[in-house]
């Protein structure tokens, strides 16, 4: 399986997006960067062997976590509502995996897979979505709510946009304490859209402050495409309203993504203010699960599944000899192993105690 | 002298959907927008077809008759949608705007109480804005902090809305009915674990007039006000009860703004005792609300004090277990009521 | 007085907007249209006689309305507060005089101009803003809610940004019933910042809405400057994110706003969508009346008021033979004596009886 | 014991200028945040001097002791800047934000009650969001229908939100302190017709407890429970109920969320008689909640009715007579007592 060319226009290759654009800004400069420098002593693209095995295993915990959670759902294990990460993984893998727990993330609905890339404990995330005392958030928050302020992890969340102004408020945070910390804000394409999109983009870029912005444009809101939801043909392009860097990125190429964010969090970093990027991508189940998926074909879902972002990983990874088919075996059964056995704890957890309900918030009445 | 109109039995979900079919055929000013309400916008399989009909399926089917431009797909885009929809209300149209949950009203808030509700006063009387927002409320299905409140309270504080709180199908095509022909805005509250509940609903497109309640169920011995979804709650409590030897009489004002004081105070003339039963969150509630105006008009007519039965002063939690202790439940209810029994 | 000379880079004579940009559209080219159409026998760049001198009357309307407001504020018989247009008349009625009553506007905090050029009864807003039963709202608004559905007026608004929903359904009306109508919006620099207008830019883009946006960018908001409030060097620059045609112009010059508005309002009743216009103005007045003006410079007022859009459109229509001085003198007497009569009258009624307090609404307690 | 502070006279504005400053001085995670609180950003002769300190000057002199990276002008966007308030505070700092009219809120509520509010909750307890919103509220100077309301009932309805209502310069001072303080969202209410009344108020640091009532004027006979600037209508309707010998009592609660029930009901317990007195539109308000409080855990104390003195359920009018009669007057809290004593 090859990767993704980047130097074809990226809109093109995305039936879900918009046909491209002259507006639009790329990283195709970067992404060559990328691309020329692969196969050195160091691993690929400057990333070395450790944590390449690394990323490959988070997306791998990544995925398996939300195949489970499908089944799981479907057997009556997890109530109320779960969007599915899987297919997305290359995205919050490529940026997350530059961050430490100084370094904040918001999230979304579709929160899982920020929650482990940003090293949230899984089987607390398991148990959070069984409802049980052993959870995250003691069961209180389930799989909308799952956050851990403790490893910069301010919360999935329920309302589209909703993290946005939390992103802007970590990141002054950042630049007034003077922590030297990033905050990186996950939304999707439909989110691009809220009034908070515009509001906490002017707002970090006359501040300056220390922000990515990451739209994960997979093609749709709920049932309805991007092209007819979204006036722009790249959410990317929205950046030139604010005067800050824009960019696309192929959302399932794993490599181009964490370029991309290098340099957006370097220059965050460096004080020189928010970016833009935008990763096209595309989920594999409905927009939550029980969703009959009528709006797509199986022929669209398959043409993505072709280019699977942790099958492209794996291929590269061997090709350029940094682990072996074994090796990576080893790792997928592990994270087989490390996900099973967080099931069966979250199965023999219990539910909270009633005095939980009452707790963890100034009651009055 | 009224006829009964024929009834069928169907969902509190169908009984929406027929009262949205009727007034569209009615009346082409009528035009639906939201979220998904048909899904799959621009995709080449679905141009007059709904991918989703709303994410519970209750605008099911009327793109089919009614086509895309009279039922809009919208983007993520509440305080633009539905400011769009009392816009429109203003200048010709007779919007009905889907709010996917009650709790996304923060996105959206200025808009409406402080926009179209407020344009019949602060214009002089010289512009009204007939536009209606559906909205989901209600905990029980785990869907956590921030897709299960209720909140109406917060609308029937606002001077300019009026609030509809359906607890049967019948109800929710009557009342939906009469709020899409009001001039003025109408924020319409569909408990999403009423969607599957059967009952008779009459044919023909009769509306149910706002401010009129419900007596729901006839007794001498306690009052028990009862809000959406609520009311089972309270007649469960009732049988028990009943058993008891205690015979309640369940009120339901199905309108909070307006509210029906007079059948209430009726009741309470009879029974002397009175429970008020809200799911939502207890301060500045529907409840307080209901019991304020009963310690003033009807103190004289009280025997015992005005017991509230509602949720707690706290979000919705997720977990099963907890979120079944949030919800009043027909034993606080049966409860609250032996304490002044 | 010379008018201002299109061909130099319009944000540059701004010293209240942003350095100019290479991302700005501008109408260079529909400007020299303008400019290059002077003085025919129909008038002035295809604006006829009566017209023009209309425009020049209300535009008069408009500044004698304010300049009395601001004194009989000062005098104590208006209520409230209160925000003037004075200076920025060219862009109401540039714009209103192209609309007929099945066309809607949607106004801000600082409306007076707007409801004068959509043709609100003068002396209904005089007494409104007194807070008599003969105002245009009964008394019950006040400046900042002046309306008349009728006259296509849906009310200033005291909520920056809340109009322009409102104004995308005025559009949607008007395209569902098929009424020809067409929306403006009017907002200022700093509502641009607003998560309204990005939604609502949105949405008529999407459905192609007739609405033309306009943004007078007076350079400020309150007291604090466009050039701190705003990430975009010129606002206009924003369509750009929507993909719908943007429009900088100089908001001083009648004839400029008259030919982009009318670019904008033709593509709207074509059905082709909406299009940002940014009008680069001034206020003369403070924010409100009351406002000590501490943040700008007497000699920034006085270099726009050199620029006055009313003496120049005075000397154009003397100097292309439009109407002698005399004529003109006899149209400010006019209006002066109108908006006499009008505090005259507004004086003279009656403030509203009780019972009014609970009408208009329905009550329920 | 408690050593009582030297006190001086200052405007009730004043005295939150002070607490902002000492709270500032005290913490260096204090950052003020709203539009036009220091005002001229980037003007070149206002590097550190304020352009205007706030509309109303509350904030004015603040930029110059602390700099324009602790006093921050924000663009016009309610939900940004709360937002990032919000974000901010449950990653380190403790913000103060001011949002400009609660009327506004309705362009911001997502942020206050479905994030800040819910996230120690929803997060197991695990973050917390120490921010404090200031805002103004209240009628009676004419700033029209958007500009006028009161609205806490809305914020003390929602779990998570504790709500502070001063009503004095001494009030004012202490209770923002606790607010900058404690470690929940707080709304901090001030009504724009107080900021310019005068007071006593102590020197020093110290903080008001939250939940705790002040008894503003004792008496026997009746209880007068008012809230904001009706503690100065009811202390009015006292001098002229104490002529025709009628003692009232007048309890301000300070914070409506959480509410001093005890020193409520230990008023009601001695004048068996109470009237609440509540600027807010009346349907599912703050006075609707004391009375549905005292109707429940004070049925039996009572000798009369629950009377409440409210705003009529009409949005705020322009035209001052009409404004008048909008605003609970004296004469109305004294119609009220009169009606049950
Ligand atoms: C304010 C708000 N409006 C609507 C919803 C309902 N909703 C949940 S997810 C979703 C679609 C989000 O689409 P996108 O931002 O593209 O994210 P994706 O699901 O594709 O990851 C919608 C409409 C919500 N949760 N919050
Ligand atoms: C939602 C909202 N936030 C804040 C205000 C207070 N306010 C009134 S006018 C104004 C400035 C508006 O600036 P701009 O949009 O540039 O219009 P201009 O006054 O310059 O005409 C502000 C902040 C308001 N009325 N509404
Ligand atoms: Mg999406
Ligand atoms: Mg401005």
């Amino acid at each position: 399986m090859a990767l993704y060319n980047p130097r074809q226009p990226l809109s093109a290759n995305f039936e879900s997006g918009a046909p491209p654009s002259a507006l639009v800004t790329t990283t195709t400069d970067s992404m060559e960067a990328t691309m020329s420098a692969t196969d050195t002593d160091a691993g690929i693209a400057g990333i070395d062997r450790e944590r390449l095995l690394d990323m490959y295993e988070r997306m791998m915990q990544i995925r398996v976590f939300e195949d489970l959670a499908g089944k799981n759902f479907a057997a009556g294990l997890i109530p109320g509502f779960v969007h599915l990460y899987a297919g997305e993984e290359a995205v919050a893998v490529g940026i997350c995996s530059q961050l430490t727990d100084r370094d904040v993330i918001t999230s979304t609905h579709r929160g899982h897979g920020h929650c482990i890339a940003k090293g949230v404990d899984i089987d607390g995330m398991v148990a959070e979505l069984m409802g049980k005392s052993t959870g995250v958030c003691k069961g209180k928050g389930g799989s909308m709510h799952i956050a851990d302020v403790e490893k910069g992890m301010l919360g999935a969340n329920g309302i589209v946009g909703g993290g946005m102004p939390l992103a802007v408020g970590a990141a002054l945070t950042a630049k007034t304490l003077g922590t030297g910390g990033v905050a990186v804000c996950f939304f999707g394409d439909g989110a691009a859209n809220q009034g908070t999109f515009h509001e906490s983009l002017n707002l970090a870029a006359i501040w300056k402050l220390p922000v990515v912005f990451v739209c994960e444009n997979n093609g749709y809101a709920e049932s309805t495409p991007v092209r007819y939801h979204c006036s722009a043909s790249d959410i990317a392009n929205r950046a030139g309203a604010y005067e800050v860097p824009g960019v696309v990125v192929d959302g399932l190429d794993l490599f181009a993504v964490h370029e991309a964010a290098a340099e957006a969090i370097g220059r965050a970093r460096r004080g020189e203010g928010p970016t833009l990027m935008e990763a096209k991508t595309y989920r594999y189940y409905g927009h939550f699960q029980g969703d009959q998926v009528t709006y797509r074909t199986e022929e669209e879902l398959n043409r993505y599944k072709e280019r699977d972002a942790i099958a492209a990983v794996r291929a590269h990874l061997i090709e350029h000899g940094i682990a072996t088919a074994d090796e990576l075996d080893a790792i997928d059964q592990r994270v087989h192993d490390q996900l099973d056995h967080a099931w069966q704890a979250g199965k023999a957890a219990p539910f909270p105690d009633a005095e939980e309900a009452l707790t963890d918030v100034y009651v009055s009445y | 002298m009224v006829v009964a109109a024929a009834t069928r039995q169907m969902t509190y979900q169908q009984a929406i959907n027929e009262a949205l079919r009727i007034a569209m055929r009615d009346d082409p000013r009528v035009v639906l927008m939201g979220e998904d309400i048909a899904g799959g916008a621009m995709v080449d399989h679905l141009v007059n077809d709904d991918a989703w009909g709303g994410p519970m399926g209750v605008t099911k089917g009327l793109v089919q008759e009614f086509g895309r431009d009279r039922v809009l797909d919208t983007p993520i885009t509440e305080a633009g949608f539905i400011g769009a929809a009392i816009g429109a209300a203003a200048t010709g149209l007779r919007p009905v705007a889907e709010l996917m949950f009650v709790d996304f009203f923060g996105c959206c808030m200025d808009q409406i109480f402080d926009q179209g509700a407020k344009f019949r006063y602060m214009f002089g009387g010289k512009a009204s804005c007939p536009v209606v927002i559906r909205t989901q409320i209600g905990a029980g299905v785990s869907a956590a902090a921030q897709h299960s409140g209720c909140h109406y309270s917060v609308f029937t504080h606002m001077p300019g809305i009026k609030t509809v709180i359906p607890s049967t199908p019948a109800d929710a095509k009557g009342l939906l009915l009469t709020a899409i022909r009001d001039e003025d805005l109408v924020m319409f509250f569909e408990n999403k674990v009423l969607y599957g509940t059967k009952g008779d609903v009459p044919e023909g497109d009769e509306g149910i007039p706002f401010g009129v309640a419900d007596i729901k169920r006839p007794g001498d011995d306690v009052t028990i006000v009862a809000i959406s979804r609520m009311v089972q709650q309270a007649l469960k409590a009732a049988d028990t009860l009943a058993a008891e030897g205690i015979e309640a009489e369940v009120v339901d004002p199905r309108t909070l703004s307006p509210l029906d004081e007079g059948t209430i105070l009726e009741s309470v003339a009879k029974t002397h005792h009175v429970v008020i039963v809200d799911e939502d969150n207890p301060r500045c509630s529907a409840a307080a609300d209901i019991a304020a105006m009963v310690a003033d008009k009807g103190f004289d007519l009280l025997d015992a004090p005005i017991k509230l039965v509602t949720a707690p002063h706290t979000p919705v939690p997720f977990s099963p277990p907890l979120e079944q202790l949030y919800v009043p439940s027909p034993e606080r209810i049966v409860e609250a009521v032996r304490s002044i029994r």
